[in-house]
């Protein structure tokens, strides 16, 4: 049987919300359980994927995406968002498992979860 | 259908979404999470609706614990931790609805 | 699982203009149609305030168009309206007001929740 | 002193900054911008409120008409613009207190 | 103006954990130490949460030290606490709880208010 | 007679928030009154100032921070919560008359303001 796929929409910054934790927990339980997981990024959730986060005594948060994703969760993010945030629209200021795309994108991963879970600001 | 209603951000009311689908003879219960778990607190201004509502709640015992008010609850939730969480969300109930 | 079109709801519950994701929301919604998805809009809480037909649509102009490119339903809670005290000709025509079946229902017939 | 007492956020209640302040005999008036001009809202929950404080109330008047609730307000505010704001917290009032 | 040493009010009205800036006031009023300046922490609304004795320290490791190196006055509204049925002996120990004439002070005496 | 100064503590992202824009215009026109404005960017504030915003048609806040600078305006920004996000701890990949400092400097300020306002979240 084909996996259940939980997805995700991340609409916040790390460090100032509890989302990106809360999300990180429960990704990699649910890949450590054996389900797929697709995350977004939107709005300011695509600052998730920025590289060289210092957060001390913190884990980065682009570490984490970068765990979660050898543990088989694929990631897109806002291109749009991407942009308007100062951010190179090809990816290459994030971790780079996070592919820059659009809200077709969103629709297709909306496509594909068995469940899925909004963390809103 | 069972659904599993997901509250993270505050101590709100949940009263409209979950009356209307329990007149329709739907099976729901709640989940709560990060600040959404306050609804739990006795000093929330709507934790009084959890009697009424008369549904399941279910609730992250780590962000009850980290907050403090695990005295402090006004009704009997069951506590889960992530694992558990990811049971619910994807084999007990059928369908997520973030509030 | 495979790809399969679906109908969404796009459940707004947040106030627009202080934080700007709940007209965010439309942009999701307008994605939906892209890949066949069938989005019905659902203001309910706060939410409903976006739908004040006397707002003014300059400072979401980035929004307007999306809104207008828009055809899928645009449904609204006739209690969260009533406990704000919003007349039905203070919104936007050609806004359904669903009552507690119809609320009911859009959370049943969708199948997958997106929340703003 | 003349206090600005500065809203922002939601239409959230503001009953005990203004009733202390008020009882040691201090003058103070609310400034609401953003989503604090909601408070003047008859939608919300607090802005009951306003009639019982009896403050001078303050509000920018492009936040008021984007939201469209000009015919909405609960008692008759002052709506200035960012010229008549600047005058407010610079010249008009002593101290800024952002709730 | 010229650079005045100053008392300082950091006022939380926000809850902790989902949006870590309530800890965020602790680093800002350590901060003023740093300039000579006099701050005073006030609990107020939903704020007080905070204070919860019971309270997991863990996940604000970052704060904590912070908090233990903080050595002005921390105070919390004796009515916000009420309005949540919070007891006195539910809070940390140290906490000067603050009547309404003693809030009205709080706003009077400092010259500055940060808010978080 | 020494100028009055208007103090700001911004605490939020651009684009998601209105914040980014109230207090733009806010200090616009506090400046142009001949008020001294002097602004703090902390947690997540600090995102207004990155380098090569794109968020057509609003216009970018690296751009508006720059034209307050150029009415006058003075900008620090928190260092740890720069290093944080991922940001170049010296400032590089901030408009650059936003200085990156700390919370002394934040210090600074609360000496020197005649009025303060705080942008939350």
């Amino acid at each position: 049987m084909e996996k259940k796929i939980l997805g995700f929409l991340l609409l916040s910054s790390p460090y100032t919300y509890q989302n990106s934790h809360t999300l990180y927990e429960l990704a990699r339980t649910a890949l450590e359980k054996g389900y797929g997981v697709k995350i977004f990024l939107f709005v300011d959730g695509v600052n998730n994927a920025k590289l060289d986060q210092e957060p001390d005594p913190d884990v980065p948060m682009n570490q984490r995406l970068q765990e979660l994703a050898d543990l088989g969760a694929e990631f897109q993010a806002c291109g749009l968002c991407t942009a308007a945030r100062g951010f190179d629209q090809t990816g290459s200021d994030f971790v780079d498992v996070v592919e820059v795309s659009g809200l077709t994108e969103f629709a297709e991963i909306i496509g594909e979860v068995d469940r899925f879970i909004t963390f809103s600001l | 259908m069972k659904y599993l209603i997901w509250l993270s951000h505050e101590c709100e009311t949940l009263r409209e979404i979950t009356e209307s689908l329990k007149k329709a003879n739907q099976e729901i219960a709640l989940l709560l999470v990060q600040d959404g778990t306050y609804l739990l607190d006795k000093g929330c201004p709507h934790s009084a609706e959890l009697k009424d509502l008369a549904v399941k709640v279910y609730a992250l015992k780590d962000h009850i614990e980290e907050r403090g008010i695990s005295d402090r609850l006004v009704i009997p939730a069951e506590l889960v931790d992530y694992s558990g969480m990811v049971d619910l969300i994807m084999e007990q109930y059928d369908k997520v609805i973030t509030a | 699982m495979e790809f399969t079109e679906r109908k969404v709801l796009v459940l707004i519950r947040s106030r627009p203009f202080g934080k700007i994701i709940n007209f965010e929301g439309w942009r999701a919604a307008v994605g939906m149609i892209g890949m066949d998805h069938e989005p019905q809009m659902l203001f309910m809480g706060d939410g409903v305030y976006a739908l004040l037909k006397n707002m003014d649509a300059k400072p979401i102009m980035m929004f307007k168009s999306t809104y207008e490119s828009f055809d899928g339903r645009i449904t609204v809670s006739k209690r969260s309206l009533e406990e704000r005290g919003i007349s039905d000709d203070e919104i936007f025509e050609g806004v359904e007001i669903l009552d507690e079946n119809g609320i009911a229902k859009a959370f049943i017939e969708n199948e997958v929740v997106i929340t703003f």
